[in-house]
Formats: C-alpha cells, sequence, structure tokens
C-alpha cells in the first residue's frame, strides 16, 4: 500500500521563512510530488498549535507518513515523533528535512535555498515513504550508576543518587575526594568557608551506605551500553592498605622528604612523600608519592622490589598498626570490574598553566600567583593559614594587583570563551585581601564585570564600594620586577591613560581549561568533545546534561567553566535523570539496530555466514546461529545481531556484500530512495 | 538469382551499403575475440574464423533493451514508446547455422504476443551468409539437419568457389532486392559447376534418438553425472543465437524510468525462484536437463523445430568444459532402460 | 606425477577419508581439461594433470552440488591453494573438512597464464600431501608482483576510462566471472538483490561499469589472482586488472596479501590506527 | 539535455550523524554562508557507507561526492570510521584506475566543533569540482541506458 505522506513546512518564525521562500516549497512539494497527499507550512511548527495542527493533520488527511521541514532533526525529530505517537502513527514514520541549519541559516539567496529545500523534502519523502514501522528495543537496566570524578559535582551527583536509592560507585584519581572546590577558601556571594560547606558533604558521600568510594582510581575502560556498561577500574597502588590503616598520622610526620611540592596547595606549600593531600581528606588514609620517595626511588635504580630497599623505612617502622602494617610498599594496581547502569561524568577542569602568559610574569616570579595559589593562601588551612604573604619573602603585600581575563577570551593565546567565574572570584579576592590586611590597596584590571548570578552584582559592587578596590578598566600590558616590587603596566581605558602600579603581588585569574587528558578520557566513553575538549551536551538548550552517548551524563566543568551553584545544579539534574533511568527494570532504546535477513525455508538467510560483521562490530553485537533441520543437523550458520548490545552505527550493513545486513531506520530501501530522489539527471 | 562477388569488389560493396542507407555489421576482430559488429570499412571484416564469438541474436534481441520508458507525474504517468530501434542494415558474414536460428526464432515471437521489436527489426535487417569453409571439433550443424552452407534464414548466401571469388546466391525476395540495389558491384554468375568450398562437418549424433530418449528419461542420474562441473553461469545461454529467456526490469529514479528487457538464462539458479523462497529447479542438473529439454523436446512439442543451430558456441565458451553434442550423443546412444520414474 | 597423483587418489577414496576427490581428468579437445569429481577407486584413472589444468577446483567448495559429494580431496595448485586459507578465516569451510592434494606447478596455460609470471607459489603453501618435487617459492619485489598494470596505470584520466568503458561495453551480464570465482561464494549475490536495485541488471554501459566495479571491490583484499574470472569472461574483459589493482593497494596500504598466511587479519574486516589517510581532508 | 550556460556541480555529501552532520548544523548556528550546490544524506556513522551509495550517487547525476564524518580517535562507535578509511583506502584507487578522478569523491573529517572547516571542506569540493566540470563520462553511460536504441549499448564498437 502506498504512503499518504504530509509535509509540513516551518517558517521557524522568519528564522527559514526569511531567506526560504516556505510558501514554494510547500507548494511544489504538493504539486510535483506524486506521493505526497497534503503540504502546509506553519509559524512554528514545534510549539503546541504546531504539533497540535500536526496531530490534527495526521487524523484529518489519514497520513501514514510525515515530513517536517524546519530545524535540525537534533532539535525536534523527537517531539515531532512524539507528536505523531499520540495520534497512534509509529514514530519512524516521521522524518525531518533539515532546512534551517542547512538552507535558510546559511543561504542567504532566496531562490537558491528555495530550490535546495525543496530538494532536501523531496528526498526526505522518498525515505519517508521506505519507513518502516520499528518498536522500541527493551534492555534490562542494571541498577548501579558510576560517578567520575570526586569534586563537588560528582559529590552532589554521588549523593542524590544514593539518597534516591540507588548504588553508585564513585571514581577519584586522586587520593582524596573534594576536587578544587575544597582547595577555595571561602565562595562567593556569601563567604562562607568552602570547607566548612564542603567537608560534611564529602563525610556524607564517604559514609553513605550506598556509595562505594574509589580515590587513587582511574577508568582502566568502559564497554557495553546504556543501562549494562561494564567498566574496569584500575585502583593505582596507593602502597597503604585502606582496610588496615586508621589515618594516625605516624607515618608522615616521620617521613624524611619534606620539600615536595603541594599539589593541593598549588604549590605554594610542601607535603611529605607519603601524605594526604590536606587534613580535612576523605579518606583521611595516606598515599605513598611513588615519584618522590626515596626508598622508591632507590628500589627503581637497583632495579630490585621497593620492598627489598633498605634506605629509608621510617614510615612503615612509625605505624603502629601490627601484626601486618598498615603500609606495603609492593602494593600493585589492581582491576575491579564493576557492572553499571548509567554513567556521570564529573571529571572537573584545570586551571590554565601560568607559565603561558610570559609577559606577567607567571612561572617566573614567585610573587605573580594564580587565583587557586590565592585560595590557598586565604585558607585558615593552607600553608599560610589563611595569613597573606606572599610566597618569595612571607611579607604583607600592601599593594595587590589582579589581572582579570587570562587566558579567558583571548582567542590568540588560550580560549575563545569566558571563564564565568573570575569576575565574582576576583572581586572575592579582593575583599578577603582586604578582611586581612585591612590598609593593604587592591587593584582590578578588567576587561567587563560580568557578575550575572543571583546577588552577584551586589557582591561585586560591594568589592568596589565598601572594600574599596579600584577596578581599572583595561589589559595589562607587562608585569616586570624592579626591586623587590612588581611594576604592573596597564591601560585605563575609561581615561585613556597609562597606569604603573607598583605591586607587591599580582594575582593572574587564570582561565578555566579542559583537563589535559580529557580528548582521550573523551574517546574510552565514545562521547563528543567541543573544540576546548570540554565534553558535549547533547543539546546546548534541552539537552544539557546529557552526553552524546546515552547513558552517560555530565556534570559540572568538564563540560564547560561554571560556578559551585551551577556546578551543583547541574551535578543534581544529572542524577536525577540518572535516577529516572534506574528507576526502570527494562530501558526503552531507539530502535536503530542492524538485523541480519532471515527468510522463510529453503532460504533461511541470505547471509552465507562469511562473518566480516563480526569482525568489524565495535560492540561484539554479532553473534552466530545454526539454523537446523528437525533432526537437529545444521542447515546453515549465519549472523545475527544482539539487538541489546547493537548501538546501530551500520558498519556491519556496510561491511556485508550480500547485503543481508541492514540497519534499521536506514535500511537499504531507505537509503537508494534518497539517493534516487536527487534527480540530477 | 546467382551472381559472383570478387573480393576486390567488397570495398564497393560496403561502401554501396552504406550509400544506400544500410548500416553494415560483420565480424571483425577485437583483441581475442571475433565480434559480429557495425564496420565502416571493408578492411575491417574479418574472413578466417570458425565461428565469431557473439551470435547473430543480439541485433535482434539486443542483450539489453528499453521497451519503454515513463515518467510519473502527481496525477498521471505517461508513457513513451521507443521509436526508431529496427535500422535499415546488412549483416554480412555471419555463419549459415546463426542464420538458421532466425526463422526458429520467429515462431516463439509470432506466437502468443507478437514482439514488435522483434518483428520490425527482422523486416529491417537483410542476412547476407557467407557459408563455412572450415569448421573445428566444436561445430554440430550437421547433427541438427543443418549444414555448412545451409540456407536457412539467409537472404543471400555466399559461399567461397576460389581464394578471391564467392558465389551469390539469393534466398529471398529482400536478399534478391538487395543485389539489385548494388547490382554492379556483383559480376555473373560462372558458367558451369563451380567448386564449392565447404567444410565437412562430422555428424556426432543421430538426432532422431533424442527426443524419444528424452520423452522417457525426465529422471535419470546423468543430468546430475554430468552437470556437477556445471558453475551455473549463464554465458553458454548468453553466447546461443537461439536462447531468446528475457526478463523485464524497471529501472528508475524517482519520478522517471525505463522499462528494460535483458537477456535472461535458465542455468541461473535464480531463473525460477519464486517470492516465496521455493524453486522450482533448485540444483544445477535440473537446470541443465531445462537447458537440453526445451532445445530438444519442449520447442520441438511446441514449435516443430529444434532450438539449435549446432554452432558450438556453448561448449566453446563453457567455462568448465560442459559440451552439449558429447551429452547429446551420450543421449543418442544410450541403450539402458529408463531409470524407474520417482517422484522429485 | 600422474601416477603419483591417481595413487594417492585411490588411496584416499579406499581409506574413506575422503568421499570423493575433485582433480582435473581429460577435456573435449586436447588443450582443455575438466573438473572431474572421483568418487570411486576405480575412477582414479580419469585424473590427470598436465598444463591445461587452468581451473582453480575450490570454487566447487561453494557449489552444493558438488559439496553432496561429500568431504572432498582438492588438487590444488599453489595459486588455489590461497583461496582454502581465505575460505577458512571467512568461515566457509573448515580445514579439517577438506583433504587438500597439492600439486607443484611451474605453469599453466598456453600460452602461460599472466599469473605464472611472477608466481610465489609453485609448491603450494598449504597442503595434506603434495605431489611433484617441492619446488624453492620464489620471491618477486612489490614492483615484479604488479608489474602488468604498469601501462594501465600510466594512462592519462581520460585514457582510462575509455579502455574501461570499451571493456565494460562488451559485458553480456552472464556472471561466468562471479560463477567461476571460489570467493565470490554469497547464496544471494548483491546484483540479484531488486529491493533496492543497488546494481542495474542490464548490460548497458552504466549497469556494466557498476556491476564490474563492484564485483572487484567485492573481492578486495580477498582476491588470491587465480586468474579464473578472466579465463571464463567471453567477452574478453581484462577482470584481473581490476582484482590486481586492489590486491596492490591492498599490499600498499595495508601491508596484506590475501592467502598467504591464515593467521594474517583479513584486511578488509580490520583496521590500525595508523592506516594512510592522506587523501583525507 | 540543456546547455547550461553556467556549469553548478551537483553535489552529495554523505555524513556521519555525529560529527560532520552536526558541525554543518554548527555553521548553520553561526550563520556561515557556504555554497548551495550540496545535498546531504546523514547516516550513523562513515562506517555505514558502502561504496554502492556512491556509485548511486554519481548515476543519479552527481558531479562529486563528499564523505566526511569524525575525526580518528573520535567516532562515536569507536572505530567505524577507522574501518571506513579501510574501504576508502581501496576504493578510491580503483575509481582512479576506471578513469574517475579522484577529485570527484572526496573524504574530509570535520568533527561536531568544525563548523568553520565544514564551511571551508563544501566550498572547497563544489569549487574543485566546477574546475573539473561537469562528469561527463557518468553522463553519457547514465543517459545510454535510458537512449531509443538498445544497440547504441550493445556491439563492441560503439566507442
Amino acid at each position: 500500500m502506498s504512503k499518504k505522506i504530509g509535509v509540513f513546512v516551518c517558517h521557524c518564525g522568519t528564522n527559514i521563512s526569511a531567506t526560504v521562500d516556505v510558501e514554494k516549497v510547500a507548494e511544489e512539494t504538493k504539486k510535483n510530488n506524486p506521493r505526497v497527499a497534503y503540504t502546509t507550512t506553519y509559524k512554528y511548527m514545534c510549539s503546541d498549535p504546531g504539533q497540535k495542527l500536526l496531530r490534527d493533520k495526521i487524523k484529518e488527511e489519514g497520513l501514514t507518513g510525515v515530513v517536517v521541514a524546519a530545524c535540525s532533526p537534533k532539535m525536534h525529530e523527537h517531539t515531532f515523533r512524539n507528536a505523531a505517537v499520540k495520534t497512534g502513527l509509529n514514530p519512524y514514520h516521521v522524518e525531518i528535512s533539515n532546512i534551517r541549519e542547512q538552507c535558510s541559516w546559511v543561504h542567504p539567496d532566496i531562490p537558491t535555498g528555495t530550490d535546495k529545500s525543496i530538494d532536501l523534502v523531496r528526498m526526505m519523502t522518498e525515505k519517508t515513504r521506505k519507513d518502516k514501522s520499528l518498536t522500541a528495543i527493551k534492555v534490562p537496566v542494571t541498577k548501579r550508576a558510576l560517578v567520575i570524578g570526586g569534586g563537588i559535582a560528582g559529590i552532589q551527583a554521588a549523593l542524590d543518587i544514593a539518597d534516591g536509592g540507588q548504588e553508585v560507585v564513585m571514581v577519584e584519581r586522586e587520593a582524596s575526594i573534594g576536587g578544587h572546590m575544597a582547595q577555595l577558601s571561602e565562595t562567593f556571594p556569601t563567604l562562607d568557608c568552602s570547607q566548612c560547606i564542603m567537608t560534611p558533604k564529602m563525610v556524607e558521600a564517604a559514609q553513605h551506605d550506598n556509595i562505594t568510594m574509589y580515590t587513587w582510581s582511574e577508568i582502566e575502560s568502559i564497554t557495553g551500553y546504556l543501562g549494562n556498561f561494564d567498566v574496569k577500574i584500575r585502583k593505582k597502588a596507593r602502597s597503604v592498605d585502606l582496610d588496615l590503616c586508621t589515618g594516625c598520622s605516624s607515618c608522615w610526620q616521620v617521613c624524611p622528604c619534606k620539600k615536595i611540592k603541594s599539589e593541593f596547595d598549588m604549590g605554594i606549600g610542601n607535603r611529605t612523600a607519603i601524605y594526604i593531600p590536606f587534613p580535612q581528606a576523605i579518606p583521611s588514609k595516606p598515599v605513598i608519592d611513588r615519584e618522590n620517595c626515596i626508598l622508591f626511588k632507590d628500589a627503581r635504580k637497583k632495579n630490585i622490589k621497593p620492598n627489598d630497599s633498605k634506605v629509608c623505612r621510617k614510615c612503615i617502622d612509625a605505624c603502629p598498626i601490627a601484626p601486618v602494617k598498615a603500609i606495603d610498599y609492593n602494593q600493585e594496581d589492581e582491576i575491579v570490574d564493576v557492572k553499571i547502569g548509567a554513567i556521570i561524568v564529573a571529571t572537573g577542569f584545570r586551571e590554565l598553566e601560568d607559565g603561558l602568559y610570559g609577559e606577567y610574569g607567571g612561572g617566573k616570579y614567585e610573587d605573580v600567583i594564580t587565583g587557586l595559589q590565592f585560595e590557598r593562601l586565604a585558607s585558615a588551612s593552607g600553608p599560610t593559614e589563611g595569613k597573606i604573604k606572599r610566597p618569595s619573602d612571607g611579607k604583607e603585600p600592601e599593594i595587590v594587583v589582579f589581572i582579570q581575563c587570562v587566558g579567558s577570551r583571548d582567542p590568540a593565546k588560550g580560549c575563545s570563551y569566558c571563564s564565568k567565574t573570575c569576575c565574582m572570584y576576583t572581586a572575592k579576592h579582593t575583599m578577603l585581601y582586604k578582611h586581612k590586611v585591612h590598609d593593604g590597596h587592591a587593584f582590578v584590571f578588567y576587561i567587563d564585570i560580568r557578575c550575572a548570578g543571583k546577588s552577584y552584582e551586589e557582591f561585586s559592587q560591594r568589592a568596589i564600594e565598601e572594600e574599596g578596590a579600584t577596578y581599572l578598566r583595561g589589559r595589562v600590558s607587562r608585569v616586570y620586577k624592579k626591586g623587590e616590587k612588581l611594576i604592573v603596566l596597564g591601560a585605563d581605558t575609561l581615561t585613556g591613560s597609562v597606569v604603573e602600579i607598583e605591586a607587591d603581588m599580582v594575582v593572574l585569574a587564570s582561565a578555566m581549561k579542559a583537563q589535559d587528558d580529557a580528548e582521550q578520557f573523551a574517546q574510552k566513553l565514545s562521547i563528543q568533545y567541543d573544540k576546548d575538549k570540554f565534553f558535549s551536551e547533547m543539546h546546548p538548550k534541552l539537552k544539557p546534561v546529557e552526553s552524546s552517548s546515552a547513558g552517560i551524563f555530565l556534570a559540572g566543568t568538564c563540560q564547560g567553566p561554571k560556578d559551585i551553584p551551577e556546578t551543583v545544579a547541574q551535578a543534581g539534574a544529572a542524577a536525577s535523570k540518572v535516577l529516572a533511568l534506574l528507576s526502570s527494570d527494562e530501558l526503552e532504546r531507539e530502535p536503530v539496530v542492524a538485523r541480519v535477513d532471515r527468510q522463510l525455508p529453503p532460504v533461511f538467510s541470505t547471509c552465507i555466514g562469511c562473518f566480516y560483521c563480526q569482525k568489524v562490530c565495535p560492540y561484539s553485537a554479532i553473534e552466530s546461529e545454526d539454523i537446523k533441520a528437525r533432526d537437529g543437523s545444521v542447515i546453515k550458520t549465519v549472523a545475527r545481531v544482539n539487538e541489546g548490545l547493537c548501538q546501530g552505527c551500520g558498519l556491519c550493513a556496510a561491511t556485508c556484500r550480500s547485503k543481508s545486513v541492514e540497519l534499521e531506520g536506514f535500511n537499504d530501501e531507505q537509503i537508494y530512495a534518497e539517493i534516487n530522489a536527487l534527480e540530477f539527471n | 538469382m546467382e551472381k559472383t562477388l570478387k573480393k576486390e569488389k567488397l570495398n564497393s560493396l560496403i561502401t554501396g551499403l552504406k550509400d544506400k542507407g544500410y548500416k553494415t555489421i560483420a565480424p571483425k576482430k577485437d583483441n581475442n575475440l571475433i565480434t559480429l559488429c557495425e564496420i565502416q570499412e571493408a578492411d575491417e571484416i574479418h574472413f578466417d574464423h570458425v565461428q565469431t564469438n557473439n551470435s547473430i541474436k543480439e541485433y535482434f534481441l539486443p542483450k539489453t533493451e528499453k521497451i519503454l520508458s515513463y515518467t510519473i507525474e502527481k496525477t498521471k504517468v505517461s508513457i513513451e514508446e521507443p521509436e526508431g530501434f529496427a535500422v535499415k542494415s546488412v549483416v554480412f558474414g555471419s555463419r549459415p547455422c546463426d542464420a538458421a536460428s532466425l526463422p526458429i526464432m520467429d515462431k516463439v515471437f509470432n506466437w502468443d504476443c507478437t514482439d514488435k521489436f522483434w518483428i520490425e527489426r527482422r523486416e529491417a535487417i537483410t542476412i547476407v551468409t557467407i557459408a563455412c569453409d572450415k569448421c573445428d571439433s566444436y561445430c554440430f550443424c550437421t547433427s541438427v539437419c543443418l549444414a555448412p552452407d545451409a540456407k536457412q534464414g539467409s537472404d543471400v548466401l555466399l559461399t567461397k568457389i576460389s581464394d578471391d571469388e564467392y558465389l551469390v546466391e539469393t534466398e529471398t525476395e529482400k536478399g534478391e532486392g538487395l543485389i539489385k540495389e548494388l547490382e554492379t558491384v556483383f559480376s555473373e554468375p560462372p558458367s558451369g559447376t563451380p567448386d564449392r568450398q565447404v567444410a565437412t562437418v562430422e555428424k556426432k549424433f543421430e538426432i532422431d534418438k533424442v527426443k524419444p530418449w528424452l520423452d522417457e528419461n525426465f529422471v535419470h542420474k546423468i543430468w546430475a553425472e554430468f552437470s556437477t562441473k556445471c558453475i551455473g553461469c549463464g554465458a553458454c545461454t548468453f553466447v546461443c543465437p537461439t536462447c531468446h529467456c528475457f526478463d523485464i526490469v524497471d529501472e528508475c529514479t524517482m519520478s522517471k524510468g525505463d522499462r528494460v528487457k535483458n537477456w535472461d538464462g535458465c542455468q541461473f539458479k535464480m531463473f525460477t525462484l519464486h517470492t516465496s523462497g521455493h524453486n522450482p529447479r533448485s540444483t544445477q542438473d535440473q537446470r541443465w536437463r531445462q537447458r537440453i529439454m526445451h532445445k530438444f523436446k519442449y520447442y520441438v512439442e511446441k514449435f516443430d523445430n529444434i532450438l539449435c543451430v549446432g554452432c558450438g558456441r556453448c561448449s566453446r565458451v563453457c567455462p568448465a568444459d560442459m559440451n552439449i553434442s558429447e551429452m547429446l550423443e551420450i543421449i543418442s546412444t544410450d541403450e539402458g532402460q529408463p531409470e524407474p520414474v520417482s517422484k522429485e | 606425477m600422474i601416477e603419483a597423483l591417481r595413487k594417492k587418489a585411490e588411496e584416499l577414496l579406499k581409506n574413506k577419508t575422503v568421499d570423493v576427490v575433485y582433480g582435473y581428468g581429460e577435456g573435449s579437445v586436447p588443450e582443455r581439461t575438466r573438473p572431474v569429481f572421483i568418487t570411486k577407486p576405480e575412477d582414479v584413472n580419469k585424473l590427470t594433470w598436465n598444463k591445461y589444468c587452468v581451473y582453480n577446483l575450490t570454487t566447487y567448495l561453494k557449489k552444493q552440488e558438488s559439496r553432496k559429494l561429500g568431504k572432498p580431496a582438492i588438487v590444488v595448485k599453489g595459486c588455489d591453494a590461497k583461496t582454502i586459507t581465505v575460505l577458512i578465516k571467512e568461515s566457509q569451510i573448515k580445514r579439517e573438512d577438506i583433504y587438500i592434494i597439492g600439486v607443484t606447478c611451474t605453469g599453466i596455460g598456453d600460452p602461460p597464464a599472466t599469473k605464472c609470471k611472477a608466481c610465489d607459489v609453485n609448491t603450494p603453501l598449504i597442503y595434506d600431501e603434495l605431489i611433484g618435487e617441492k619446488i624453492g617459492n620464489k620471491e618477486f619485489s612489490f614492483e615484479e608482483r604488479y608489474a602488468e598494470l604498469d601501462e594501465y596505470e600510466k594512462l592519462s584520466e581520460q585514457e582510462k576510462w575509455d579502455f574501461w568503458q570499451k571493456q565494460f561495453e562488451k559485458c553480456i551480464k552472464c556472471y561466468a566471472c562471479s560463477s567461476i570465482c571460489p570467493l565470490c561464494f554469497c547464496d544471494r549475490c548483491i546484483v540479484d538483490k531488486n529491493q533496492p536495485q543497488w546494481i542495474d541488471p542490464s548490460a548497458h554501459p552504466r549497469g556494466n561499469l557498476s556491476w564490474n566495479v563492484t564485483r572487484a571491490y567485492h573481492l578486495a583484499g580477498r582476491c588470491i589472482n587465480c586468474e579464473e574470472c578472466q579465463r571464463v569472461c567471453p567477452a574478453d574483459i581484462p577482470l584481473n586488472l581490476l582484482n590486481k589493482k586492489l590486491a596492490k593497494e591492498t599490499e600498499k596500504n595495508f601491508k596484506y596479501r590475501s592467502g598467504y598466511n591464515v593467521d594474517d587479519e583479513l584486511a578488509m574486516a580490520t583496521y590500525k590506527e595508523d592506516d594512510n589517510q592522506d587523501f583525507i581532508k | 539535455m540543456a546547455e547550461e550556460t553556467k556549469f553548478e556541480p551537483r553535489i552529495v555529501a554523505f555524513l556521519c550523524n555525529w560529527c560532520t552532520y552536526a558541525g554543518a548544523d554548527l555553521a548553520g548556528t553561526g550563520r556561515n554562508q557556504y555554497q548551495a550546490n550540496v545535498r546531504v544524506i546523514k547516516l550513523p556513522c562513515t562506517g555505514g557507507i558502502d561504496p554502492l551509495f556512491l556509485i548511486k550517487a554519481f548515476e543519479r547525476g552527481a558531479d562529486g561526492i563528499l564523505v566526511s564524518g569524525c575525526h580518528p580517535g573520535d567516532c562515536h562507535y569507536n572505530s567505524g570510521n577507522y574501518h571506513a578509511r579501510r574501504r576508502w583506502n581501496v576504493f578510491r584507487p580503483l575509481l582512479e584506475f576506471c578513469g574517475i578522478n579522484p577529485e570527484r569523491i572526496q573524504f574530509s573529517w570535520v568533527s561536531a566543533a568544525e563548523g568553520g572547516k565544514w564551511v571551508e571542506t563544501i566550498n572547497g569540493v563544489v569549487d574543485t569540482v566546477r574546475a573539473l566540470g561537469p562528469f561527463e563520462g557518468y553522463q553519457k553511460i547514465n543517459a545510454v541506458g535510458s537512449d531509443a536504441s538498445g544497440e547504441a549499448a550493445t556491439s563492441g564498437d560503439t566507442g
């Protein structure tokens, strides 16, 4: 039976209709296309009345296929398919012809864009003619979530899921959870102590019955699919047995290697080789830094097992645990396998390396520090116990210059984007400084002040008006050392004058960057990332926490710069998505899966069983099946697709020489029809 | 009418044909093949061969041919029938066996449906045959009631009478007309009995014994024994001048298309495959049997002709050295009792 | 050699090691042989061996009619034996289900076949029993192996197009090329799929180009250069040039030669992260 | 065939859903203009593009084809583009050997973030193919199939 296809051409306000003659597209399609029974145009197809129009016409006209000529299918394919479902039409008879992103927005010439639109609509009506009814695939769900990253995003997400009654596995590559938020002194716009609000959450996560925590651990591999991921976690050798250790501190107090720069303190404080990153660390149990520990160095040099080295055994000797010590020099990495239903990626950010801005003396002058270093200086639990002392000589700086947008909004050297938090934290820094050094003076160089959050503008005004920070609109061209002072050369574009400030310390509001290994990590997870290596959300507006891979969600700064409230909100959103997912025993998946030909006897299948499909399948979704006669003898061995594993890439279909494998939704007839509708000849 | 044609006059003949508006098709050497194809000059014609690789069939039943084209519009489908497919031509230098295939196939193309493509081409094309002065071991025209100088199907028959001279005999009015059109090219017939240089083709089997055997032996182990080596390609049927099965397909874009008639062959396993998946001739021995049965039994029963002219092309071209005359020899000398008929 | 061959066949049939021997027999004319299927020990004298034994008998492994005869022993030349390696890799046969009678071969055909010029498998690489004196297999350079392509690769784009159009125009779509090919083993060839019909079945230039290109492409990384397609083509199309070109590209880009090593991964079923991508922008 | 005053190449682009299609969307979102000669066919992955699709596109009159997907390592399906690359590594030389200008079939990696590269790529393909001119070889054989005379396609000497 031939299909009755309806074509709905959307104006998209004027987004489409300004450069594509939508009426002509509808008219021509109706006039010339023998497959099309009905056409119309509408201002906003995706709006409620638009969707109602679609539903009404499907019913009134008895449409059995629908093409919506509108924006990219990535925007509203789902919307229109859902609308169709309400009329009883199988959603897979609805296709989108992308005449906005591919026509109206890129081809300003009206006749050209219109002609192209007509072509694209024709191609899609032909495809639609061959659309088949498909049924969503049901797969069982493993009721356990994986949260990757133990910063505020990961902790919040894990807690929300765990409180929702589902199991969570949390993986953190550092020795303690906490992330960057644990490093902060106070937080804007309320100036409450970061540690004070963070630590209870860390403890709660650690003690939650539903949360299993792996610190000093990394993701080795992730395979499988939505609802059924197989995850391998590498527990890096900590050299300390977490079950035995009580965190008594005896070991790190005796460690002779005391001059190792503390990562947690951003290099302005020191730690030992066996250490906990910070006093409130969770777990509060140490790890041995095998790079710097003299015992391990010795063992590497002599090529012996670490435990056989006798150079220094102070920590193990100090360990009060008996009879088996909690320290195990020979401990090795361990791989843990877990089954997971859904994943939240919360791997965070890193700060732009300070050496990049040589003209600001970053990495050259000790007293030019980054925002995070200033946080450590200002933190009560930091290396200076919250006293603002400049790193070079420990003097209290009388004049501090804060430079904003270091790296951010600078496509030439850093990143084209705005790091979003720096305006606020710089304002906070000036306040913290002024609170601690009452007669000190804070200068801020800025391009624009962006304080769009709730109470943010007021906060930043307070820094200027109440705390007396001097804000100068302009960029700094150079920072150089003159005696003990740092000379900051900049411009004040409001007065049009050149400014020269003799500062004691300079704080660079460095950009938030994607993690160094973000690209490799994204590849490991098969998720998309953007040009700056931040992980891409499925849709910038409507699917902000979904990654491009089903069942993998994003939270926090791994997706882009954001502040704490936003991160927590996103983490909660991601957690609610995961909870929704884990709330059902079975999941429905898009039925875009491959199928191997099956027929009645005597053919059974056109598949000849060469199993090239099996060899190319990235998901091991192709199995072999013996087609047997009644007496049990094998007539033919052919391929079969496990639709639970199949992700619908179509690799098998294109590899099969006899075209005995086809991909539902993009089957041979559909693609053929699309090509056939080119009508170039 | 009898005339002679001197080889030196060939140029004038071909030029004359061109001047009279004929397209000339003649044997031509193309790398390893001798092909019946359109020529412009007499020099292109190849004489020293037993048989052309392609048969005369393709000038009447092309390997692919559009039989109509259509355009699908919003409310109607318009159909356009091809015209001008029958071009006034002369096939010069085909063999008597090829020519003999034409009247045999006339019967099927004028049967329950008259095939205008065949009929109009038959009218438009004049056949000038050259009798064979040599043959090879694959030739068996004499076994199927023909001869290296058989006249059936030819409008004009040329027989070599010396190294540079052919005896020209017209067999039809069309042939006579052609000779008259180009009278100056031909000379008067020789006085006395010319020395006809005609090959001697050995008789390989008694055709009379074939059909009676086939009548009895639809089921026989020889079918499978002989055809195990058959690879099921269609080469034999495609080079055969009398195999005339075709398939009709539509080749179309979204809004317009052609309905095309293509050669098809009973040796393909797809040939009889039903939509249901059932195949009444599912094995190669059944298909091989079909070929023999069709040529030497069914066609005889229906049209009173053997559907074979003994050209030997199928055997020459067979990738697995299946030899049809060998099969017929076996059949015609089989003295055994037919095997008991079992249900297949 | 013929005697040894017959003796081995007789022994295999007598011992019931195999049910049938696929071999070469006398042909209809002295310059031809034909495939024979010997099922009785007393028939082994029908087996022969000479320079006209062109067939790659492994093609009968894909045919139900010959497979019906039971477990086979197959007489193979070095080139033919490579097919078996591919068929094993492509799950079409199991090694233990066939008995391979390898024959050493110094070239077949009259005039000698093109493939024999740079033959590096005079002694088969895989066999259960070898008939004939073992010959040390020669080695040829990459250039020597694909020398016959040179004159065609040198042609201009237009010349290439014209050459192949002239060749493909002759195609009558008899499918002898794929029927004879031991590696064209699909039950339903893509050309026979008519919903949709990717390859026009007509023997017009359009249908002929897509058929011939696709046939060759489907043998990419698989063809073992037995040249049977070219031998059987009634239209005398140099089909093996296409196969050879693909073999050359496969070797050049993936360092893969089909049929030489049963442990190699099938070239078109795998990839390397550093595969050539010069042509990708 | 009507004589066109100015030749405008007809380009078909086979794009993977995750990278290049999204990249093209991004070009749209950014209102980056490019030449309108391209008709896009979306597939989940470049690994799902059978060379037959390309042949058919030429048969339907394309003057040039672009195949574009994710950069190596970025495939949404892990390895689809690697397999695709292998395929084109042999298919492209095969067509070239048959006398088809390889510039008529182009390949690119364009990620979802590379709207600009999409514009550059498609303009490049259009310009290159415009310079090559209409694909006359294929136009000829496309026309033969619908020619009145079957004989035009028959004998060995119709050149």
